[in-house]
């Protein structure tokens, strides 16, 4: 007697703010877990960089909480651009930033609006980065993350199931990258010697997903 | 491990605070993370401001003063820094001659200069940009993000900041560090990992016997791992590594770097080697500079920089520099 | 412990033939071990020579050039150099102005350059000596071989090397340096203990969670053993040290060392919490020099050096100086 | 029924040669031993700097070598002035050559004659470095030599005995020197902490006493 699928929870300014909070602890949580991935195929500052980012950007929020949507995701991107450095922080700001423009200033978005949103923001990530799918990036947990939440919205699943499905999805691209050989970043001057580490851009990017989930379930809860 | 800091938060802060205390002829905006030469914008002249992650000084805040850079910009440690900073210096340094990137090869740095030279443009700075990629040890270029801007970023800071002190318009200073950085070539070799102070210990570990060969300067690993060589056959194998890549069919520049942990007595001696393997390929030496230059925190290892240089960049390699880290005639 | 080196008996002989490759305006021999400046001895001019063991460059022989030294003599690591080689420096640099022994105060370097004082003097050379001894962390010289000479030394040569450019005879360019010594104060930091060629390893062992306060520049440990501490209580201690013997009423001249194994960023670092102690002492600092001079291999450490000011010192520092190491204003 | 004591071997040129051969082997034999000792308590170059002071000390003889004992003991002291540096190169290059010319160009001189040479040389290294008795040197293993090699000469006792006797008070000089606290040299710096270590200088001067000792007993054999 499997549930019926149910609308999930609203998706507005709070939620994204809910999620921006979920978001920072857990990269807080595994900064230096992200950092050690960032040694052996890197320069050890995946995970500072991040929780450098995300802090900044959560105090930025709070002191003045954008009220839709859109305007948290821009506000994310912009801090993330103006704190992160490195080749994560303009990265991850082009994502948030063109997905919240994405979004324009409607104070509540459908989860099929949200995913086109969060589409065209990976698409400026692999513009700006020349990354295609495979070279041992962000990308390959990002782009999974998103097929899934569209098949499952397609078949029927509420939020909270579409982004569980999402967040699972992008935890396995994640962890697939450890027997890629990179292709871009730091990683690929390694050659064959990148092969067998687990892409830290890769990991955060699931975190980031895991916690729109997270605050999805939570709020249906 | 130890190292000389409070917490590694405020290392690059600090560490701004220090060169702010000890150069007064240097602006140094702490909390903006900005360095500029004391004076700029100079009238008529081409501001040349180049940047990257902290851990490789004296490059680049060492290198700003007369005839060389008019302002750097540190990112945090081995990160390059954010948009606003090189936005922020090229307004500081403008005189309406424009300004030139200097840009090390790694994503992340092309990433934010590239952001930071659309909001520069957005405030009517005229902006060039060259990024410096001279590492032969990234073999395939089309497989990964393309060769790294390492020791070269010392030539092209020098020579193109000779160019814009005589007075080179953009085009022509930019034209010179495109020049120099094509007719350079490096090779590192690394004995030790280095250690950042968000790790706190070695970013890989490298056992007693063995070294790296062809390392960044970002406590990377390198390309292939050997058993413990000798100073004179680390630097055949760097020659042979930017003589076969270069191919130099006159005199060159060179410069014999330390990563960092390596003393300055060994260096010299590497030094020796170095002119030796070159001078057993007949190739001419027409200035030497050694020292630790571009570095990677406490590492120990050296990298051999050569540029192929011609009447011009001769002429602009003794042009009066004065700087923290390189200075001489005046 | 993997050192760039051939083999542990060629490293100094090796570093001579670096320094020849890289430095023309120095006439290097290689075999007798002496650094000359080309075109000594200078009519009229006082020569100053100095010398040690090797281990601490950039002193002393990026040290020898305009308004320094005249010749460096370098020994063995961390050993004193041999009589010949003074004698020999002597007679190179003597323009029949005299010669100024410039000698840091350990046993084996005062009793080497003695007897080479007498060779030199056997063979007509005027030849004056100054030993210095700034080291504060040696506290009773009753019961030992006396304070040791380490940064203050860079000062001697510094000032002393401008008294003898700008003409002024044997005796007072002696004073001058005599004035220097005993207005500098200098302690030292290490974090880790430095790895000598002929040992292979740490001469001695300093624990993770550990520092030595109190240390030479010859890898011996220091006077005591403490928790680690960070940036700004190391430069508490140091200051506390320098400025509690010395007791300076006028501005001073500061030089923040690096030990050779700490990087500049943290150097820099450590500067600033420097400058901050001293202003708490309601000391000012006239000038101020960071990074590695009197260094000690790989140890990773500082030391700080303050030498009292007063008008024609601080003329004398701003002396235009043109060696390897320290060169500005020519 | 105990040994007569009998007349030792002739101390000439080739004798104090043959003595320069033992010690150089045995200096060479320890130096890292020596190196070792000079690490806590110095800075780890004695060993390396004994080695290449005899060497060239045995390589000079060798080329020209001098026919009387004094001759030989000069040419060592002078080989050892320009070649090792440091404190014990002055220092030990002032013993032996001082000892040498006290032995002007005598051919053969006697046990007593070398002596009395040896103690105006070790006077010679207390004048020059201005250590005293107990203050952890080089004096603590020459001293108590040149005292047990004359009480064993005044006993009646042979060369070869006599330096027996010397190079056994000369170990237990050295060995001696470990609970002391150093005044001179380098490890005075540490004060207290220098305590616990033996010298390394008395450690080489014990070295060349016993090669002395060895000289003979293979010469009276
Ligand atoms: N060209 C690129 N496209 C997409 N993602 C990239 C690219 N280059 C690097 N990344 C991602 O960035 C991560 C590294 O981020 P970070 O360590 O913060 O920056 P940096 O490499 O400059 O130190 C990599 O693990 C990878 O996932
Ligand atoms: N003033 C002195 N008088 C006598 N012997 C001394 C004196 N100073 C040092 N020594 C001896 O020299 C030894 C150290 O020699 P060495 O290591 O070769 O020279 P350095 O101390 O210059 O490195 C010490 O162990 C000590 O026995
Ligand atoms: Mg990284
Ligand atoms: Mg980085
Ligand atoms: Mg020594
Ligand atoms: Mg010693």
């Amino acid at each position: 007697m499997n549930a019926l699928p149910q609308e999930g929870p609203a998706i507005d300014g709070a939620f994204l703010r809910r999620w921006l909070d979920a978001a920072t602890q857990a990269v807080d949580r595994e900064a230096d877990h992200l950092t050690e991935l960032d040694s052996p195929i890197g320069d050890a500052d995946h995970g500072a960089n991040m929780r450098r980012g995300f802090l900044a950007a959560r105090t930025a929020v709070e002191q003045e909480p954008p009220d839709t949507p859109g305007a948290v995701l821009v506000a994310v991107g912009r801090q993330l651009i103006s704190t992160v450095g490195g080749a994560s922080g303009p990265l991850y700001g082009t994502l948030l930033r063109r997905a919240g423009k994405e979004l324009g200033d409607e104070p509540v978005v459908t989860a099929a609006r949200l995913r086109d949103a969060l589409r065209a923001g990976v698409d400026g990530v692999a513009q700006l980065g020349g990354a295609a799918p495979g070279d041992k990036t962000m990308l390959d947990a990002l782009l999974p993350a998103l097929d899934a939440l569209t098949g499952a919205l397609d078949a029927g699943g509420s939020t909270a199931q579409a982004l569980a499905a999402a967040a699972t999805a992008a935890d396995e691209g994640a962890e697939a990258t450890t027997p890629l050989r990179a292709r871009k970043g730091r990683a690929s001057y390694l050659g064959e010697r990148s092969v067998g580490h687990r892409d830290p851009g890769a990991t955060s990017a699931a975190l980031l997903v895991t916690a729109l989930a997270d605050t999805a379930r939570e709020a249906s809860a | 491990m130890k190292m000389l800091i409070n917490v590694p938060e405020t290392v690059v802060a600090d560490a701004l605070r220090g060169i702010a205390a000890a150069h007064p002829e240097l602006t140094v905006d702490v909390e903006h993370r900005v360095i500029v030469r004391k004076g700029a914008p100079y009238e008529g002249k081409v501001g040349l401001v180049s940047g990257g992650g902290s851990g490789h000084e004296p490059l680049h805040g060492g290198f700003v003063g007369r005839g060389m850079l008019d302002a750097a910009c540190p990112g945090e440690v081995f990160t390059s820094p954010v948009p606003d900073q090189m936005s922020r210096a090229a307004a500081a340094v403008d005189s309406g001659a424009g300004v030139l990137f200097i840009v090390k090869n790694y994503t992340g740095d092309v990433l934010n200069f590239d952001m930071a030279a659309e909001l520069a443009e957005d405030e009517g700075v005229q902006v060039a940009k060259v990024v410096v990629d001279d590492d032969v040890a990234v073999t395939d270029s089309t497989y990964t993000a393309g060769r790294r801007g390492t020791g070269a970023t010392l030539f092209v800071e020098k020579l193109a900041g000779a160019a814009a002190e005589e007075g080179a318009p953009l085009d022509r200073v930019a034209g010179v560090a495109r020049r120099v950085n094509e007719a350079s070539r490096s090779f590192g070799v690394a004995l030790t990992a280095c250690s950042t102070p968000s790790k706190g210990g070695p970013t890989f570990d490298l056992p007693e016997g063995e070294l790296e060969l062809g390392v960044g300067i970002h406590g990377e690993p390198g390309r292939e791992r050997r058993a413990m060589m000798t100073s004179g056959e680390i630097a055949d194998v760097s020659v042979e590594a930017v003589v076969e890549d270069l191919k130099p069919d006159a005199p060159v520049l060179l410069l014999v770097n330390g990563m960092g942990g390596t003393p300055l007595l060994e260096l010299y001696g590497f030094a020796a080697e170095v002119h030796r393997s070159l001078a057993e390929r007949r190739i001419s030496v027409a200035r030497t500079l050694v020292g630790n230059y571009v570095t990677s925190l406490d590492m120990a290892g050296s990298s051999v920089t050569i540029c192929q240089a011609d009447e011009e960049l001769l002429r602009l390699w003794d042009a009066p520099v004065s700087t923290p880290a390189l200075r001489w005639g005046c």
